[in-house]
């Protein structure tokens, strides 16, 4: 059994309305010193049947094709066990 | 797996009485398994037996030439002409919304949705009827958000457009907040299904997603006990909705239903699969044997137990003509549904659940899903209520400057514009929403006919808590006023009668008194009441809310070139009021901002007037003497004259002489 | 012929079989996202609004590998037209028919209410029938609205004037509040260089017809219409 | 400058239609051996002006209160620099 760990992050320049509002919200609620707030997607996928080599291209696979959307998002990955 | 023994604090556990435990006993003629043990109290809750309220919903009167499904299915069903019948319902999820909000909400739309489809409608209008406590506490506006985005998330997902409905604020809810949902749908009159099990040796067919631990004690049981501090730890996996897979099941059993492949069909709603099969092979007069290894699940080693009354969402239960199981899982196939036959119908009237073979419940449908315990419980009017219903008037100081009372009274969150909110639901999928949110009756287009349904929630608690008969009578009255101002006749109401405990006296007064004032009003409306539901138990340890018995009520506009809305259209158009403006300040909105008073008799109501004045509306906008018409309700004669002024597309005065 | 494409979770389908049916008296098909072909009598294709797979993950991002969408691809470059509403549009931004990419929108609401969209481009079928500059009051409906394309996308459009519709007010100004949910460049609607694949946000098919009270988006089934030559059903 | 990352994740049992659907269309595109997907948030959150402990306590605190919805969800975080 393998696990992957998929972080999905907007590129840099893109606006993140997301981040933004919960950026505010906190400051509402009194905390200080926030730089600055990034929201983004976080995969966890279970594999079996696969060594570790497979498994790494074929999550970076799923990850060009489906999970991130290349024109605005980056992603890097981990693979545990 | 050794049977779990049946303890006293098990059955307590259970909320079960001394009583209705032996009456089990008496039932199957022996001590009751663990699994049946379950089945039984969900089965003999509150929420699903109204084991206190049956005796008193006996009272609402349910016929009318138009009226095809009364009380007892899953939706009621009007005759509306053209071949075609329109099927509603309305649903309360108030507990599991006080947990997790988003979700609670959503699963209670999806729930009202299968309701109705499952009946072989198409859902066209959904409605919703909300209450908070006061928006000034960081949990109350959590709790209104989420409610909010989770209606929303789970309606626009589903591309059934929430059409309107109602919200109001008051401390009476900081405990218990209220969600009730509505919805209709149209069928073919010929072809309208039920949740019946018939045909013996038929294939009982288990549709849709697959079953997981949700809710496990989820809408039944926690509908039917008070919230203490216990009830924090008692969460059960919270019912989490997916409305791409209601889709899905939508569109598949409305696919079912135009092919001649079943007999009877039943949503899987709170108490799951042990509600739907005993409820439909009592309706059918038949048994269901079913084996619990065939149920696709999402989680490993569920207990039959636990199978029996998950509340995962998303799932039916059919039972197919024999012979066309094929037909029936190519469908769901095509919708990448699971369809899986998980047992047969029998003759012999029984429940029967095996696991792998072994029997785990053995249990006669009709006495578990018709005869549940009825109660006919106390009933005591409280000492209170004559000192609550007296108000001197004279001795309140009358406002210096009426202008900021007017500005004061609109800004009020119970009357201010809720556009914040509907503009966060898809209210305009489907294309026929002829009049949008914001006017006194949502009016929705019925294709393929010139005909259009004006649909309403409407309820005032603050007066049903004053005089539950009066606040009854208003709800409905209230209701057919605002159904004739959109140019519509009132056909039929449903109802979600949310009221607090009622093994307490006076919480049965508020409820039987209620009733009462319903029905007097609905027999002499001749309005009929085809469907509905209770939601007791809405207190916590300090806190009773106010009796909220609202009303669902639709109409239908015969032409809709006819259908009305509520703003002025045109200077120099002359405004009338119909019927008489006494000095009801009772309960009213002004007495509660101005002068923190909740007391005093809810405006009266005069029965014949209240036909007459309704008739003379309808008649005048047929013959095209009224341009626009709209009710006074709270906030009276002045906010009605605001709202006329300010909600049409662009902003009218008017002049008049008191 | 138009053909109307049904994705699992395709909600204005109905809506706009309705329009072309019944209002518009063409000849129009349901096409089940699994087709993977589209046969020749089909002139205009449209993806219609909805939540394609519950728009999870991101909108459009697995529609777009639905089977129907590699032959939507062929049918676009022999020059058929193709239109994309709303949840269309997106599908047609993931399968990278059309440039850029929709974020959540600014406040995070989903918003439906009528809006007023400026018509900066009659020379494409979709808006043959319209005037240049005219304002059009177009229902949204939608959560992910806020179009984003990076700063040479964004240059290249406006050069090859790809964009279609804009957000303005009333009477035709590109202002900040009338831009409902931070689009940049208010942009409502774009079209690729050739002018036959156009995505937009608001939906016609929602105020064509004056008893549910607008008709503006008459004008888009009409200019189609022109230009494939009125076929009527039989 | 201190960043915190945080990881926010669906209870067990909690049923997580977007995972669901996500699996059924990776299957769709021919990937073989996927046991299990699960669809949470990233968050990153830059903060300034405090020690690595004040961090830790502030970013648990920011989860219990906004970031995750504590009847549904769990979250888990890391501190750097």
């Amino acid at each position: 059994m393998i696990k992957a760990k998929v972080y999905i992050t907007l590129k840099k320049g893109v606006l993140d309305p997301q981040g933004k509002t919960i950026k505010q919200a906190l400051e509402h609620l009194e905390y200080k010193g926030i730089e600055d707030i990034r929201l983004g997607k976080y995969i966890e996928i279970t594999l079996n049947g696969k060594s570790k080599s497979e498994a790494e291209r074929e999550i970076k696979d799923m990850c060009e094709k489906l999970l991130a959307n290349t024109v605005i998002e980056d992603y890097r990955f981990e693979i545990e066990g | 797996m050794k049977d779990i023994q049946i303890t006293k604090e098990l059955i307590e556990a259970h909320g079960l009485t001394e009583e209705e435990y032996e009456r089990i006993i008496k039932i199957l003629g022996r001590e009751p398994s663990y699994t049946e043990l379950g089945i039984f109290t969900v089965m003999w809750s509150e929420h699903c037996s109204y084991k206190s309220s049956k005796v008193h919903l006996r009272r609402f009167p349910t016929d009318a030439p138009w009226v095809i499904q009364g009380p007892g299915e899953n939706a009621g069903v009007i005759d509306i002409g053209d071949g075609l019948a329109a099927v509603f319902k309305m649903e309360s999820h108030n507990h599991p919304s006080f947990i997790e909000p988003y979700q609670g909400a959503a699963t209670g739309v999806g729930g009202i949705l299968r309701d109705i489809f499952t009946m072989g409608a198409r859902p066209i209008a959904s409605l919703n009827s909300l209450r908070f406590g006061l928006l000034d506490k960081p949990k109350h506006k959590y709790l209104f958000s989420g409610v909010v985005s989770g209606i929303a998330g789970y309606g626009n997902c589903i591309g059934v457009p929430t059409v309107g409905g109602e919200i109001y604020f008051n401390d009476t809810y900081n405990g218990n907040i209220l969600v009730n949902v509505f919805n209709l749908g149209i069928a073919k009159k010929d072809k309208i299904f039920k949740g019946k099990a018939a045909g013996i040796d038929n294939p009982v067919i288990y549709v849709g997603s697959k079953t997981g631990r949700d809710g496990i004690h989820g809408a039944s049981l926690l509908a039917s006990h008070e919230f203490d501090e216990k009830s924090e730890e008692m969460r059960p996996t919270v019912q989490v909705g997916d409305p791409f897979t209601e889709k899905l099941l939508l569109e598949a059993c409305l696919e079912l239903m135009d092919k001649d492949l079943i007999v009877g069909i039943q949503d899987m709603g709170a108490a799951g699969l042990t509600s739907s099969s005993s409820e439909m092979a009592s309706r059918g007069g038949t048994g269901i044997e079913i084996e619990l290894s065939l149920i696709p699940t999402r989680e490993e080693g569920m207990t039959p137990y636990e199978l029996m009354l998950s509340e995962s969402q998303e799932r039916m239960l059919i039972v197919a003509k024999k012979g066309k199981e094929k037909g029936v899982e190519e469908i769901f196939k095509k919708w990448d549904l699971e369809a899986v036959v998980i047992g047969r119908v029998r003759d012999d009237g029984i429940l029967r659940v095996k696991d792998k073979g072994i029997v785990v419940a053995e249990i006669p449908a009709k006495a578990l899903a018709e005869e549940s315990p009825v109660y006919n419980r106390t009933i005591k009017r409280p000492d209170s209520q004559n000192e609550l219903q007296s108000l001197e008037l004279s001795k309140l100081q009358l406002p210096k400057n009426y202008n900021d009372v007017l500005l004061k009274l609109l800004g009020s969150p119970n009357i201010a514009s809720k556009e914040w909110v509907f503009e966060q639901y898809d209210h305009m999928v489907r294309t026929n929403t002829a009049v949008l949110p914001g006017s006194d009756a949502a009016v929705i287009r019925v294709k393929g006919t010139d005909k259009a349904l004006a649909i309403k929630v409407d309820c005032n608690s603050r007066y049903c808590y004053l005089d539950p008969f009066l606040g009854g009578a208003l709800a409905v009255a209230e209701s057919a006023r605002n159904i004739v101002c959109s140019g519509g006749r009132p056909l039929a109401i449903t109802d979600c009668l949310n009221f607090g405990n009622p093994e307490k006296p006076e919480v049965m007064w508020q409820f039987s008194e209620a009733v009462d004032g319903i029905s007097e009003a609905c027999m002499r409306l001749k309005i009929p009441v085809v469907s509905g539901n209770v939601s007791f138990y809405n207190e916590t340890k300090d806190q009773r809310i106010y009796p909220t018995p609202v009303i669902g009520m639709v109409g239908i506009i015969d032409n809709i070139e006819q259908a009305m809305t509520q703003w002025f259209k045109r200077k120099g158009d002359i405004i009338v009021l119909i019927g008489d403006n006494g000095d009801d300040l009772g309960g009213s909105e002004y007495l509660y901002i101005f002068h923190e008073l909740e007391r005093g008799m809810p405006p009266s109501l005069d029965l014949n007037k209240e036909i007459n004045i309704q008739r003379l509306c309808l008649q005048a906008i047929k013959e095209g003497i009224i341009i626009s018409s709209h009710d006074c309700s709270e906030g009276g004669l002045a906010v009605a004259l605001a709202e006329c002024c300010i909600s049409g597309s662009e902003p009218i005065g008017a002049e008049i002489e008191l | 012929m138009f053909g109307i494409v049904i994705f699992p979770g395709s909600n204005c389908d109905h809506d706009c079989y309705h329009v072309l049916r019944q209002v518009f008296n063409q000849n129009v098909q349901f096409i089940w996202h699994k087709e993977e072909r589209i046969d020749k009598k089909f002139r205009v294709i449209i993806l219609p609004g909805g939540f394609s797979y519950g728009d999870y993950l991101r909108t459009g991002a697995i529609a777009r590998f639905s089977p129907v969408m590699k032959a939507v691809e062929r049918f676009a470059k022999n020059g058929g037209l193709v239109l994309g509403i709303c949840n269309g549009f997106q599908i047609l931004l993931e399968a990278g028919l059309l440039p850029g990419a929709m974020m959540r929108n600014k406040d995070l609401k989903f918003i439906c209410k009528n809006v007023y969209v400026k018509v900066e481009k009659t020379d494409i079928p979709y808006t043959k029938a319209c005037k240049k500059s005219q304002v059009l009051k177009i229902p949204i409906a939608h959560a992910e609205g806020n179009y984003y394309a990076d700063p040479e996308i964004l240059k290249s459009l406006e050069e090859n004037r790809q964009i279609v519709f804009r957000y303005s007010t009333r009477n035709g100004e590109i202002t900040e509040e009338s831009n409902p949910n931070g689009a940049v460049n208010n942009i409502a609607g774009i079209c690729n260089k050739e002018g036959n694949i156009l995505g937009m946000m608001p939906h016609p098919e929602r105020c064509s017809e004056r008893v549910i009270g607008n008709e503006d988006g008459r004008l888009i089934f009409e200019s189609l219409i022109e230009v494939i030559g009125s076929n009527l059903s039989p």
